[in-house]
């Protein structure tokens, strides 16, 4: 019993869910909720509820998949089966590798691994609940586990995803926009003092023209740093309340 | 290597401690770690919860779907339980397929909720023979700081109880509660040669994997047993240990039920 | 077609098959059948047809697998696919996994396995034919089959369940009490001097009382010494028909 | 190891060139290799076709067969695209199931080919509901010397334009031509700090494999973006590398149309 | 090592009696060794046998249900024959899916049966295209002392030899006996340069892994040739093997015959 | 919709395509035809169309898999899901597992592995239309891919089935002689110096006398010298064209 297509996705200028076209949905952030990891993150976005955990810098086993210039970094995106409408078999699909992959790569490129050769950081995220953008939530949440397991990055790592629908730009579309929407771009930012450097991911599919390409990345950028300021705020909470001091090391910006 | 050497000062320290009777987190013998008990937190599933044993946390969903029943009950509801042990929640943990330990506790959990008849199986009955509905119990564990058993038998009995046939979306009517009858409660205790200590922590596991499960329902009879680990038990431990289930089952089973 | 209950599993006191309720069902044992492993046997309980192997103490493949201070034990419980009434698709399924794990655990409690660093012990069984209780009959021909293969060990380990059928506790149960009775209890005990010492394997699903769970344990004893005597009695003749003399240093008691 | 010596002088080469604004086989920045394209090699498929982006090599063949529609598209046929990356193609390639590289390939052939709308699926309709056409279009990698991604790209239009349905060989009617009504096109450029390199060959890519694909429809539109790879992307590379694709993938196209 | 060590001396005996025509068990090179044969003793079986031939042991089960035909044979009975080499049968098998080892000896005795035509696959019919008996040859080697694939052939058509068809299970009418009406026999020796080896034991197995099975019905057709192992076979010697196997076939078979 | 028996497939002496009994399907070999495989051919036999490559003697991993007396040789069968009526899953079937193993012996018997210790010669052959004969025609493309790699042999491998349809022996059977055939019998020949040593694969299948046997085992010997004579040309050719010179040491019989 598939749900039909409302009707519009945009009325009277405002999006289903009363959203202005540039609105987040609500996020809430904690740190540090596992005990087992190194660092850990839950993070909600709208009906995304995601888990991150860090594992590392740790050993490699198998040995020859060690590299002896720096860590590998190894990121596991993995939906419970109870997270969506369908059950969801057990274990990676396609979806899942493909995620997998682009997210492993876009903090490939912001994580210091060459400081630890040999070793591996392992970033396994779970989606407990999956609503469209369930890859940036988990990239938002894994980002603030990093930081939380003390592993040195050149800044952090902030998603967020802009789609069109209905010939509207869109900031962070949920399943409705997501689902018969004309197009979705998921982007991820590294940010550092506070100020967007690059794209460390960027994936779209739909149809759009060059010039909407431009004022998706404009749109995302504006999302993105109010995520960051939340990613911080979360960060800051955690090693204020609990250390006071720590604050000043934490230094998520270098 | 270090980490050996940790989990040998670790085990000492556990069992010097053991020798005066006494648990390095302070807890008597007999005595489990705090229970919360987050029932309905993924509005997605049919039903769940999420239950922290101490540092252990584990999410349970339900997903109900209709599908064929087993040959040998053609008026049944059909349950599957599923546990994943996912690397998230251990350093031990690896991806991949279920191993024996997950295997193991899936089934644990699983007969605990069948052999106490917790839900009432034929209500569930669409159509005889062709029809009924199918639960799927999925115990997804994201910290495990020992005793994952207990911790995920909870979750699951929680998650039934506030779980909704959803009759509706499958065209079959108005949606209503699963018809759950019963409570069962598991009680794990490691073995330490003639002595026990109930709910384990993952620091007193260091010991050994060496464990007892009971479950009983809720007039106390026995529903489940399960050793689990290479270690001989002595008749007069696994009496004592029977009444210590029971004992126990009865105040978790009162937290559960407040819960719901 | 599955086959129905029958009306009743106990008539005049006695059982469908007419034994006892503290009856065991016939049971033959056969040392040293297969060529090729370090030990064997072969064993019938009821229509229960099993064959054992040990092979080990051996070397492990690959490495990282050895424990340097002791050696690893595995055990395979097999189900041919011809064994059972509807033909079972080859390959572990996740009620073989489990009965492997408690069966490995049960011998790992009484194999001197100190005594082998960085080696592993393989107990393998194949069950050709499978009615209730196999996993009682593979545990008691491994047993044997270890002996054969000169593993020592703190004694020998056997096995038995009990059930309730009709509300009546019985000996040993065939398939239609393990179906459609209301508990099954399997056992396994470590016989050492001609004594149960202890509890190596302890599994239970249905329903009992806390009296029924103890008078089920002695029912389980009982049967249990009786199969002691018929393993001791399987490796004295085959060590006395073939050898003589050794039967005095097979000592399977210590 | 020499190998990886090797890797590095290669590496050297091309960064060193690069400086310079040039590329080792002496081709500009934005400039594709040789295009080659073999319509219709395997007779026993519905659609085929050969590609040689210069040394690289990849034969995608299509096959259709009736089958049940996705429950949230009953109308519609479906397409299954799949890439096999074989070990002959390539030292590196080893047997097994589809890794990460040749799921995320086959997932970005698949997403021009479906958000282009290149093929009027409503059209692929045999009964509403229940019966539908499955596109199967599998692409076989025989020679890797760099960009697969493009070639199987190529490939995959290229031989969808000459599929036709197999009607007659299920008793549905007459066979007829697969409806196809766009060429999407991807784009692949190798990054390399600030600058780019339009279809990487195999020497290039051992500066890293860090590209940026980008897929148009005959209209200029944008279908389909993949940054692939540890790297960071400027967000002037990027606009740069929007124009620059879609002026690449025009002449592709014309290659394309006329071939078929 | 100690173990190849061993091996080799084995091997240089093997040989070296071999030189003399002789062989160290005291076969003759084109005997056999003793084939005992137990029918029907699985007996939750539709048929079985087990076959020891020499040290080597095989258990073969039948087992029979009701499914679909093969589309381009839509009123015959279906055979899958399967072999699984379960590691308590040999030191050096492991667990696990089948390798190729038990692949080739399941489609080689598969093949003997099948060629043969010693079932009546067209009396297996029940419904035309849509139901036909399914018959599964499920051969279990539970000690490997040399030559699982006779062993494995032998066992196979005794097992098929007593199969009763479970008709009355299915609701289909009374059970009757399989339609068998051949018994073919493989033959299989080892290749040792110019000389050969028949029904190998593991010791002479020794010199290598180098056979040539060759298959017989019971007019001395031959029905299924396999060469397996990476050896050079003059013609000389593959002349001289198709007497030697139709000659042994012959004596096995009536064994078979007088077995069941 | 199986295509159905054609009545006969033999008619007025002549098969089905118009071929005598001991004539070939059409031929076409080209050599070096991939950049990055050590050696590589293309090969059609009538509607069959392969490619195979060779990678090595190269290093082996896992090490354990290494033979310090010789290279080890492997040899993958694959079809392409498109290469035949109906699309074959991706991934080995047991068909496919056993004529890699066949193949693989095959060619083990006329490499001169002990040249390579702790090596692996890697032969990979992609079917990429299938009709009779594929595992001959992916045999005989492997062989000129071992040439073309510089792997050193005894000499040629030339592989041609032979078939018995409706009573007749004939030559290299396409389809239609294959499936409604009475018997197909493929074999591979060492040809050293232009003559035939031995047979390294024979396999066959269906009903065939002794007497039959021996006429096949000629026929396929005819066929396989003008087959030979096919694959000396295409090397030939590939090395005269190219570099002129290189023709003498090619040497393909020694």
């Amino acid at each position: 019993m598939p749900e039909s297509r409302p009707e519009k996705l945009i009325i009277d200028g405002k999006r289903l869910d009363g959203r202005k076209f540039d609105e987040l949905r609500p996020i809430k952030i904690e740190v540090d909720v596992l005990k087992r990891a190194d660092g850990s993150c839950y993070l909600e976005m709208g009906k995304n509820k995601v888990v991150a955990a860090v594992y590392g810098p740790r050993e490699v086993h198998p040995r020859h998949l060690q590299d002896p210039s720096k860590a590998i970094i190894r990121y596991r995106y993995n939906m419970a089966p109870f997270s969506v409408e369908e059950r969801k078999r057990p274990g990676p699909d396609r979806r899942s590798i493909e995620i997998s992959k682009v997210s492993k790569e876009a903090f490939e490129a912001v994580i210091m691994k060459e400081l630890f050769p040999r070793s591996a950081i392992d970033i396994f995220v779970e989606v407990l609940q999956a609503d469209a953008g369930s890859r940036t939530a988990c990239i938002n949440a894994a980002s603030v586990a990093l930081v939380d397991a003390g592993v040195p990055m050149k800044g952090i790592l902030t998603s967020v995803a802009v789609a069109k629908v209905d010939g509207q730009l869109v900031l962070d579309p949920m399943k409705e926009e997501d689902n018969y929407g004309e197009a979705d771009m998921p982007f991820a930012f590294l940010i550092r003092n506070s100020k967007i450097e690059s794209i460390a991911l960027i994936q779209m599919d739909g149809q759009m023209t060059k010039e909407e390409i431009k004022m998706a990345l404009e749109l995302a950028k504006k999302g993105a740093m109010e995520i960051y300021k939340l990613q911080r705020e979360a960060i800051m909470k955690r090693y204020v309340t609990e250390e006071g001091i720590e604050v000043e090391e934490v230094n998520t910006d270098a | 290597m270090p980490e050996d050497a940790l989990a040998e000062i670790k085990r000492d320290y556990v069992l010097s401690k053991l020798r005066d009777g006494e648990r390095i987190d302070g807890r008597k013998l007999d005595e489990f770690r705090n229970i919360e008990i987050y029932p309905n937190i993924i509005t997605k599933a049919e039903g769940s919860a999420l239950v922290k044993l101490g540092n252990t946390q584990v999410v349970v969903g339900i997903k109900m779907q209709p599908g064929e029943p087993y040959p040998d009950a053609p008026n049944k509801g059909v349950i599957i339980t599923n546990a994943e042990l996912v690397p998230l929640a251990s350093p031990t943990f690896e991806p991949g397929p279920p191993d024996e330990n997950s295997v193991e506790l899936a089934r644990v959990v699983d007969r605990g909720i069948r052999e106490s008849e917790a839900i009432d199986l034929e209500k569930l009955c669409i159509e005889e023979g062709k029809n009924v509905w199918i639960i799927f119990v999925d115990i997804h564990a994201i910290d495990d700081d020992g005793n994952l058993l207990d911790a995920s038998s909870i979750a699951a009995i929680s998650a039934l109880l506030n779980t909704k046939v959803p009759a509706s979306r499958f065209g079959l009517g108005e949606d209503y509660p699963l018809p759950v009858r019963d409570i069962p409660v598991s009680v794990t205790s490691l073995i330490a040669g003639s002595k026990y200590l109930v709910d384990p922590n993952k620091d007193e596991m260091s010991i050994g994997d060496y464990t007892l499960t009971i479950s009983t329902n809720q007039k106390d009879y026995i529903v489940a047993i399960q050793k689990s680990g290479g270690y001989l038990l002595s008749e007069e431990l696994f009496d004592e240990l029977l009444e210590v289930s029971i004992r126990n089952a009865r105040k978790i089973r009162e937290i559960v039920a407040n819960k719901s």
